[in-house]
């Protein structure tokens, strides 16, 4: 299953729903403002960085690039992909669910 | 692969709308297909033609109606929503005794159950909100 | 358009779930998701609807909206039976970070058709665990 | 006192606009001036003529109209914010080349400097949003 | 100073940044989804409980009743007003600021 | 309308305060926002911003919108002083949680007139308890 957010983890609790119900195996997408989780030294980086090893953390570059944020500020565990990258994550997964 | 694609939010306030452009034209470039693009709540406000963004930022409307032209698109407006918000095409107006319509060039306005079919033809549906 | 002309027999039936979230009269989200379902029972998938997070507050007894002018479309998913959409999931959490219990909740049933017409409750608590294992076997998650 | 009333979003999405409704008739009622109504953002959908609400729900931009049409207020649609969503009167539509137009009775479209200037003439501004 | 909350506490950081930044004497007014601040025995209820007590809080009648909560169910300190009050509060503060 | 106009010469300026606490890109509003403060600017009044939440992703250094298609306003933050907008307040706190600190900011400057117009910051760090009084010291506060 593919998770995406897209709100900043500071602003909305949808980053925190979505990790009480993402399970091991599961993907999720940082999409737009929901990039703001990916960085590290945060408030809520401890979070994603003690997360179980089996979640696969993505981030979305174009929208990382907006926001000023750089790949040597992203928490270990975070992979960035383009658009094309979140459609293959799509594909990859039999489902999504959008934590709008 | 068979995508399909919600958006439900209106263009320029949330960047819903772009960021379902961009995977849509992604998706296209893969080769996958799309099967629609289903526009509800304020979703439906991509659909007006009357939008006038400044001369240096994108044109959320032009840039969905040429996608839709180039690989000929479904793209969809939910009727009730668009009612609810004031999107309309010739005979919606007429059927309301409204004296304008503003839909869009590759937009066409229907019911839900094309969401729903979306949900049943495709192989993934991908959602894009506030 | 009908359900077979969809293709979307008994025999190969989807799974869709509607996503609630978030709570009603603020926003139009948790009203228009309603009218999604109303009009997708007319298909004949297998549907089901999760209310956790602030969505819980959309299936809250005594609802008044006389005050704030909106219509209180709360009794609509008290008909939901009638439509044949029968498993409302509400996670458990959801309702005690909210200080609410099931006693709070509407009472929405239907009438098996299976069991002699009995009425029984559509609404089946759950726990987070036990929620997203109901997500991960869809086919289609709507959230708006 | 002399109010200002800033509405930030859409109808019908968001309670926004009814709630700033259902403020502006209280003050109205307890005798204080309403300066004006300044609509910005998703703000300017409540301008929209073409709305169709179903029938038995409230009609947001009816109640905005009927409300200045019985008080005389000055219901203010931003320029800017209004073409990038496509409200349009006669003369923007005409300015725009578009061939239609979606202003309703009792809203006028002008610039951002009538919010500053609600500011500075009002004893309080009062802002509703998402 | 009068300032408006008008988000869940439970979907949205607006309350615990208003909460943050209100000063003693100052009063606030929940609205449309930021009534759920209101209601005893939440995952937020002690930290209402818990202000300062200069702090006056209120609540919009209209917008619990819409999502039947109860007078019975509010934590002590809240006060209800209906839209009326809403403008007297607004009257009686010199500047309100909207929690969005 | 000038500010002469509308009645708003120095000595009767009002103290506008600008809340910026989204942020950037994800949603229309800190764009809108800065739109109407170069629109204000012509009226003579005492303008000041305050960045905090998640406002002070607006004025981080190094943005690049061109992945995403969007326009990069950030510039426009630092034409401010052009238009006699000096103050623009940052809080300490919002950045600590957010792992930030006053280099990842852009720079923004004004020239002093007072001052035989020396290049002075226009941002200003404040703490909490700080940008707390600088909100009660205001006569309309704009938020979107």
């Amino acid at each position: 299953m593919l998770h995406t957010v897209n709100k900043s983890p500071f602003e909305k609790t949808t980053f925190d729903s979505c990790l009480n119900h993402a399970r091991p195996g599961d993907a999720i997408l940082l999409i737009e403002d929901g990039v703001y989780a990916a960085v590290k030294g945060t408030a809520v980086a401890e979070r994603v960085a003690a997360l179980n090893g089996d979640l696969s953390i993505y981030a979305l570059g174009p929208d990382l690039s907006a926001r000023g944020i750089k790949d040597t500020s992203l928490i270990e565990r975070i992979s960035v992909v383009d658009y094309g990258g979140f459609v293959d994550l799509v594909a990859e997964h039999d489902v999504s669910q959008a934590w709008l | 692969m068979k995508f399909g694609i919600l958006v439900n939010e209106g263009p320029y306030t949330h960047q819903a709308s772009d960021s379902a452009y961009h995977f849509t034209k992604a998706a296209l470039e893969k080769g996958h297909e799309i099967y629609r693009v289903f526009f509800y709540n304020d979703g439906v406000n991509n659909g007006s033609r009357l939008t006038v963004p400044p001369q240096d930022e994108r044109n959320i409307q032009n840039n969905w109606t040429e996608l839709a032209e180039k690989h000929d698109l479904d793209l969809v407006v939910c009727v009730a929503a668009a009612q609810r918000r004031g999107i309309l095409d010739e005979n919606e107006a007429k059927r309301h005794s409204k004296n304008a319509d503003n839909i869009a060039p590759g937009f066409r306005i229907s019911g839900l159950g094309q969401l729903i079919e979306t949900g049943i033809e495709c192989d993934r549906v991908v959602a894009f909100g506030d | 358009m009908s359900a077979e002309e969809n293709g979307a027999g008994a025999e190969d039936q989807k799974k869709f779930l509607y996503v609630n979230r978030r709570a009603p009269y603020g926003t139009i989200y948790a009203l228009e998701s309603l009218e999604v379902v109303l009009i997708g029972a007319a298909f004949d998938q297998d549907v089901s609807l999760a209310f956790f997070d602030d969505g819980v507050f959309q299936i809250i007894k005594g609802q008044d909206t006389a005050g704030i002018g909106m219509k209180n479309f709360s009794p609509t998913y008290r008909a939901l039976g009638d439509y044949e959409v029968t498993k409302l999931y509400v996670e458990k959490e959801s309702l005690e970070e909210r200080g609410l219990t099931a006693d709070d909740l509407m009472e929405i049933t239907y009438e098996d058709e299976d069991d002699d017409w009995a009425e029984k409750s559509s609404v089946q608590l759950v726990s987070r665990a036990e929620l997203s294992e109901i997500m991960a076997a869809q086919d289609v998650i709507l959230s708006f």
